[in-house]
């Protein structure tokens, strides 16, 4: 009997908190991948944030900080100038990079923090009941902004990846999506290629991956990904950003 | 041939393997709850797996393992 | 009169609407009520009850650590809230869904196949309803009347075209728990 | 009189518009999510603005600006946001801004927990920024209340140019209860005419919270200073159940003042002599009273859902003339009425009581 | 007697405090001159921030408010969602605005608030006794970059015009310098620009201007506008980056 | 014995860096930049790091970070900083994260001004962000003491695992006095056995503040409250003066205890028995020392460069035995010598006392 | 003719309008202190000022203003 | 024996370094000592000052309210330190700077032109130093060795060239104050 795919052991899948269908769990597998890939379970300390992903140190079986609500890179900066051969990763919601803790990822980028910032952009707060994020989409209804995202009070999406590839400390910044299974085969290039950035101490390096919030989003598993695919990615496209 | 080993009670029922499969063999069980509260997947002909795993890529719970028989 | 009730069971039961309902209907009735949800980190995915208080004296403590009366879904909940109901009070146990049979004997139990039973009104989510129709059979504080003010609310003119299966549920539990 | 059942989080939003608060700046956490959403619906209808910030802080800011610029104005969160918004809250009552702060407590320290708790008393009564500054906290105990007290929040913020916070925990926020929402008693104040609006053809207004000579800062330390002693003199409030004979004395506030007096109830129908004093600022706290009954009672129980935090308020008002106990949980876990009750009993038959937690 | 140039009246110049030869002075009157040649003196509302520039209240007499440190664009934000129609501005330095301000400033950009934001970039923090900031250049030395600034560790310096170029709320976007007198003549242009693109409802407007801190470089006031010129504009290329 | 003449904030970052603090994550604010400064130059010499955060926010959860994987770490700031880090220091409280965090104050609220205050005593003993925590809180009054205080703040915070905090005020920061760095008193602790260093082959270490279960959160809580009485048992630090036979007591800590010594010993000079208490730990606060000097003075005076914060604390120790006096200058005020003692020769004439401010 | 009117007390001598005048006629007092303790600019050969207004537009402090006698 | 000390002037007039000269001495000489700078808002262009206090105890108070000794070196710091001095303390005026005379009886007033001395000395910016001399002359705690001993510190390896001139201050400050 040959493996054609088995999930590695460094995941913890059993008890997943996520709902159904809900793409933080690929998300969390292709991390799991890479860090088994690369043999690094025993040096590598990960850094939750706060979101759906809050408990992502029951899934990932190595080393973790739970930052606050923002602060995972600030946090993963502590960790990483203390521990500089560990693999160092943040995993992070979209409310938490992009909202709250913009001023974090920036710097840490800024910076050319040796880290690898994994970035579910899933365009709502997930955790929290579906309020509208920073990526939200206009016209995206959410909690609150019931009649859909208006630009003219609202504002517009930002886009975090042609943010972060402005600056000089980021050596690779690549959107991908976890829409179906080519894309999550290429969003898993992506995502080892974040973390062999770091294992080269090339610097900062961060993988945006559009992401399902079926619930909040009020669609079936199924449904979502159409969505993200196609209405996600003309908003957030995909590629890479920088590669130094 | 191809097998593939569900963990059917970690499965959540989100049909995203069904939406993939390419051999059409995949179906949420109609019946069975599992422990969670959810209908599990099911393949329905395994004969016909042709050990693609896209299932298992796409699942987010990792709920599936796929195997190929080897001839050596 | 204070009628302290728990509603509990899975996210998707309804126990969340019915504890609503049985407080809506018992202000419309001039009482004092309350309705305190559980919305802790058991939620997502977990089981869900809230905490209904109607009373003829302004409510006090809103959350209920005795019960005069427990609506148990499910059987986690069974097993978390057999032991709240007191001496000589009403517990509805889904039976659909728990097989165990409770095992107090100082309280009325009544075992209710809610989930058919809905199934039989018109659809299965009404199972909460038969439920609240047994209550009323039983032991209700408040009246029908005000339970369907309640619902006709609830569902609001778009979904008024439900009521009539809810009524259904509703009589059915009567019958059901007789 | 129509009444609705509704969410204390939506009666405390809706009571908002209704005294008049046009802008909502907040951020989303649980488990007052209920607020910012409501608002966001809400005040489109009335013509206000509903704001979601990209964080706390930002919100906290946008609620000085818009204070500065005269609008009635409130924010809401839950402790880890309100612990973000300490810098602000220090700057709002140091340029002597009006404007309303609602904090439904969750359980802590750190991300805690979501379920109700009463721990952030110190933060709120004592200052939790930097500097001499009081905040006037208003702690309800019930939806009605919440409502109620919202629209008082907003008189007092304005007719004292201070930050105002209503304090509820996680209960406050999410129980449902009748509301009758009343008018708000409106105190007929000024104009704000130190607000920035552009001169318009006046004189120019600045708002500031920069004190550089010390001097100026001193007095402008004592003109705050005399403001918060005439709020402590007029608008401490409290209530008291039971008290008239009372030999043991009961404090307690917000919900748990409601499981305290079942238990009262409960103690009183055993033949136990006990009264509740429920504190309704918490700042400012209403010694006086206290120290009053002191003269009366034998011996203070204080309840609280935390580790033990107004029983230090409840100790100064006593200020030593009788015993102050202390029964507490805290991290999510709500007291029992019967928990309290065994509180009481204990008391009542003389055995040494240590404090409980 | 034609009068070839005189102070506007909005500009109270007579006891800033600023050193000898510090361009903040300048950057004040330009903005006192738009101000006057709008004619909006009587609906201008400033927000100061924390930084040499926190007595800017003193200097221009117009309503005023005093933000918090990084929280200019917040505070506007408040101030402007109550008077709509108010010319509402902040002036920030580059520590206020890049650093601890960096998220206030990108989610005023991305909601496209109707504000005027100038920024002062002098490559350090000057109220502060000249540590360094965000904008320090790589090699330049500061009170806490004592050998020059030093990539490995301390990272790069940001270019904040070209992030806040790639939020779709920014309206315009400009980046000029004050290093001699044509560069003034330019970067008045563009403060002006700047804030009628507010009156013009156009959106977030921001003006970039490069400017000296002779005491904290350790420099005459005019060897300092050499430096600037020599060694700012290449990290900090001037232009126009938004403009719609 | 090497003395040197150094500046407070200087003398701090050099103890610190003697006590084996190899990480030190800040961003500057009058009046502490000399320590910020100090350290970009002093930690790279041995092998340290040095970062300029993006903001205090940033500073404070690059502490938590480091602490977390083992670090010995600190910084620093001045009031409006120290409150945007009260988020970050309850997250530290409640992942049982040992650091340490200097706050050399200033006037506030607000941005208020740059000279010494003490009007965040309140902030730093009560808990300036939400939830049931505690910080260890120590208040030098000299530069020596600063730098042998903050020695023992690395100890306290590894041992009990939790924040502790060095406050002072802007005068202990600015001002020279000779130092002599003395050897830290190493209290031979273990290993930090729970840090995030990845597995490498052992057990996998998580460090949260995540307390999602209400009877967790509540064991977690009981568990820290059990520590912070153990470290009121152990920890808490007082120095007295010509206290043996005193009748009034002077309470009174950091720079402001030296200038009521001169007050004391004028009043002593002038016939009058006074003594003077300075607490150097305020949280845990010296308590029972000042509770048994109840018995023995008639009344205490309490001094403050704020509008009254400690003296709270001085009246819950008291418990009512006796009156408790105030005199306090705020916004930057330094109360003078010749102002404490005539406050001493009023009450030494038995005059009414008003607490004067 | 062109006139530069100085307000003498307010000038910080930085020096900057000296850098930028084309007609080379300012100059920072050699000995002269004003009230603030600088040494303030002063105008050599007012006659030689083409009024290009360079040195105000320079200056910090809006210590200069620029006037030009016109021929009507 | 206590000696309270004021430094006061213009922000370049090396005012700070007085200050710390004399607390250095004192250290070396074993006193105890404390140097405490005004950092305030008026330090940017306005005026600067320093406490120093060297004594045979242990220092309390590190603020000086009461002064044994205060330099003035201009106009505002005479206008705000001039009453702080106690009665039979000595007043040092840079008459350079400050034309007026001080009011005061009960002080000793000792007045230097202390820029032009600097210059003789070689440079105005030795001013401070002159009016050390004058000081270590009239009522110096300290002794000159120690003074030169802190400048030499100050000064380090680089600078060294420069004690030279301000040995000549200091013995300028000493003549012309007597
Ligand atoms: C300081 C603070 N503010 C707010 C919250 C509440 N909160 C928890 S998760 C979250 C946002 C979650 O959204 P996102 O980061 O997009 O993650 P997702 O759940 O969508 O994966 C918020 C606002 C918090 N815990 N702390
Ligand atoms: C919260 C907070 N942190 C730090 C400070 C101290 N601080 C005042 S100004 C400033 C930076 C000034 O630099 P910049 O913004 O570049 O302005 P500049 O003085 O250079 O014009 C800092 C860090 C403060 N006042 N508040
Ligand atoms: S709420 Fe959305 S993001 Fe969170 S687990 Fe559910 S589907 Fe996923
Ligand atoms: S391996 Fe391929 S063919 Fe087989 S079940 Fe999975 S998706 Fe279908
Ligand atoms: S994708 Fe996974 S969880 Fe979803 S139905 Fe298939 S096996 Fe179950
Ligand atoms: S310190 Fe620098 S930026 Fe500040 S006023 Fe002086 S020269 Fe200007
Ligand atoms: S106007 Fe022109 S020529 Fe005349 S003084 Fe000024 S710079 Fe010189
Ligand atoms: S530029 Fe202005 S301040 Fe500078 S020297 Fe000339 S007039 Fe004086
Ligand atoms: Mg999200
Ligand atoms: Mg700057």
């Amino acid at each position: 009997m040959k493996t054609i795919y088995k999930k590695p052991d460094v995941f913890l899948s059993e008890n997943m908190h996520y709902c159904p269908g809900c793409t933080h769990g690929v998300a969390h597998r292709l991390v799991a991948e890479a860090i088994a890939e690369l043999g690094a379970e025993e040096r590598a300390i990960g850094v939750a944030s706060v979101g759906c992903s809050v408990f992502a140190a029951n899934y990932l079986d190595c080393d973790f900080t739970e930052a606050a609500h923002g602060r995972a890179p600030a946090v993963a900066t502590g960790v990483k100038r203390v521990h500089p051969n560990a693999l160092v990763f943040t995993y992070q919601g979209d409310g938490d990079l992009a909202s709250i803790g913009v001023a974090e990822i920036i710097h840490a980028a800024a910076r050319g923090e040796n880290i690898t910032v994994i970035f579910i952009n899933n365009a709502i707060y997930g955790m929290t009941g579906g309020q509208m994020a920073p990526t939200t989409l206009v016209g995206q209804t959410t909690t609150t902004s019931p009649g859909g995202r208006n630009p003219a009070g609202a504002g517009y999406p930002i886009r975090m990846s042609e943010i972060i590839a402005t600056l000089d400390g980021a050596a690779y910044v690549e959107r991908a999506g976890l829409y179906d299974v080519p894309s999550i085969a290429r969003a898993k290039k992506a995502v080892k290629k974040a973390f062999e950035t770091q294992v080269h101490k090339k610097g900062f390096a961060m993988v945006e991956l559009l992401s399902t919030c079926p619930t909040n989003w009020g669609k079936t598993p199924v449904d979502a990904m159409t969505w993200l695919k196609d209405y996600m990615i003309p908003q957030f496209p995909l590629g890479v950003f920088k590669e130094v | 041939m191809s097998y593939v080993e569900i963990l059917t009670d970690v499965c959540k029922g989100c049909g995203l393997c069904v939406s993939v499969c390419p051999a059409g063999i995949m179906v949420l069980s109609p019946d069975a709850i599992n422990a969670r509260g959810y209908a599990p997947v099911t393949i329905t002909a395994m004969e016909n797996c042709i050990g693609c795993a896209s299932c298992a890529r796409v699942c987010p719970d990792a709920v599936l393992s796929v195997y190929k028989e080897v001839l050596t | 009169m204070t009628q302290r009730i728990i509603c509990s069971g899975f996210g998707g039961q309804g126990v969340m609407l019915m504890g609503q309902l049985l407080a809506y209907a018992g202000m419309m009735e001039g009482k004092f009520v309350s309705w305190l949800p559980s919305y802790g980190p058991e939620m997502r995915g977990g089981t869900a009850n809230c905490s209904v208080i109607i009373s003829d004296e302004p409510v006090g403590a809103p959350t209920v650590t005795e019960a005069d009366v427990a609506f148990v879904m499910n059987k986690p909940s069974m097993e978390k809230f057999e032991d709240t109901v007191v001496s000589g009070g009403h517990l509805f146990v889904n039976s659909s869904l728990i097989d165990e049979t409770a095992s107090r004997q100082d309280i009325d139990i009544h075992q209710l196949a809610a989930t058919e039973i809905g199934i039989q009104a018109g659809t299965a989510r009404t199972a909460n309803i038969v439920m609240l129709g047994a209550y009323l059979e039983k032991c209700g504080a408040v009246s029908e009347a005000s339970v369907m003010a309640g619902l006709k609310k609830a569902f609001g003119e778009k979904k008024a075209g439900l009521l009539p299966m809810n009524q259904t549920a509703i009589d059915l539990g009567r019958q059901n728990v007789k | 009189m129509t009444r609705e059942l509704i969410k204390g989080n939506e009666a405390i939003a809706e009571a908002a518009v209704r005294a008049g608060c046009r802008y909502f700046f907040g951020y989303p956490i649980t488990p007052q999510n209920e607020i910012p959403e409501y608002m966001s619906k809400r005040l489109p209808e009335v013509g206000g603005t509903y704001l979601q910030a990209e964080s706390e802080l930002a919100a906290i800011n946008m609620v000085y600006g818009a204070a500065g610029a005269g609008a009635r104005v409130m924010t809401s969160s839950s402790s880890p946001g309100i612990s973000l918004k300490q810098e602000g809250i220090s700057y709002i009552a140091s340029a002597k801004l009006p404007c309303v702060i609602v904090n439904i407590v969750r359980s802590g320290p750190g991300l805690g927990g979501i379920l109700p708790a009463q721990s952030d008393y110190f933060q709120a009564t004592k200052g939790g920024g930097h500097g001499d500054y009081r905040v006037v906290v208003f702690a309800p105990s019930s939806v009605q209340e919440a409502a109620d007290l919202v629209m008082e929040c907003f008189e007092v913020a304005d007719q004292y140019r201070v930050p105002v916070m209503l304090m509820g925990d996680g209960m406050i926020g999410q129980m449902m209860e009748p509301v009758e929402f009343k008018e708000p008693k409106k105190r007929g104040l000024h104009e704000k005419s130190w607000a920035t609006t552009g001169r318009q053809g006046g004189e120019r207004n600045v708002i500031s919270s920069l004190h550089i000579v010390a001097e100026e800062c001193y007095d402008f330390c004592l003109e705050r200073e005399a403001v918060y002693r005439e709020i402590a003199e007029k608008e401490t409030r409290c209530e008291t159940e039971l008290m008239d004979d009372a030999e043991i004395a009961v404090v307690a506030y917000g919900t748990v003042a409601r499981i305290a007096k079942n238990a009262v109830l409960k103690a009183r129908a055993a033949g136990i002599k006990t009264g509740l004093i429920r504190p309704i600022t918490l700042w400012p706290f209403p010694s006086d009273i206290i120290n009053d009954y002191a003269k009366q009672v034998n011996s203070f129980l204080t309840v609280e859902m935390s580790t033990g935090q107004m029983v230090e308020d409840v100790r100064l008002a006593v200020n030593g003339q009788k015993p102050v106990h202390f029964f507490g949980r805290t991290g999510g876990i709500i007291p029992t009425p019967e928990e309290v009750f065994n509180e009481l009993m204990k008391m009542a038959e003389g055995e040494k009581h240590e404090n409980n937690l």
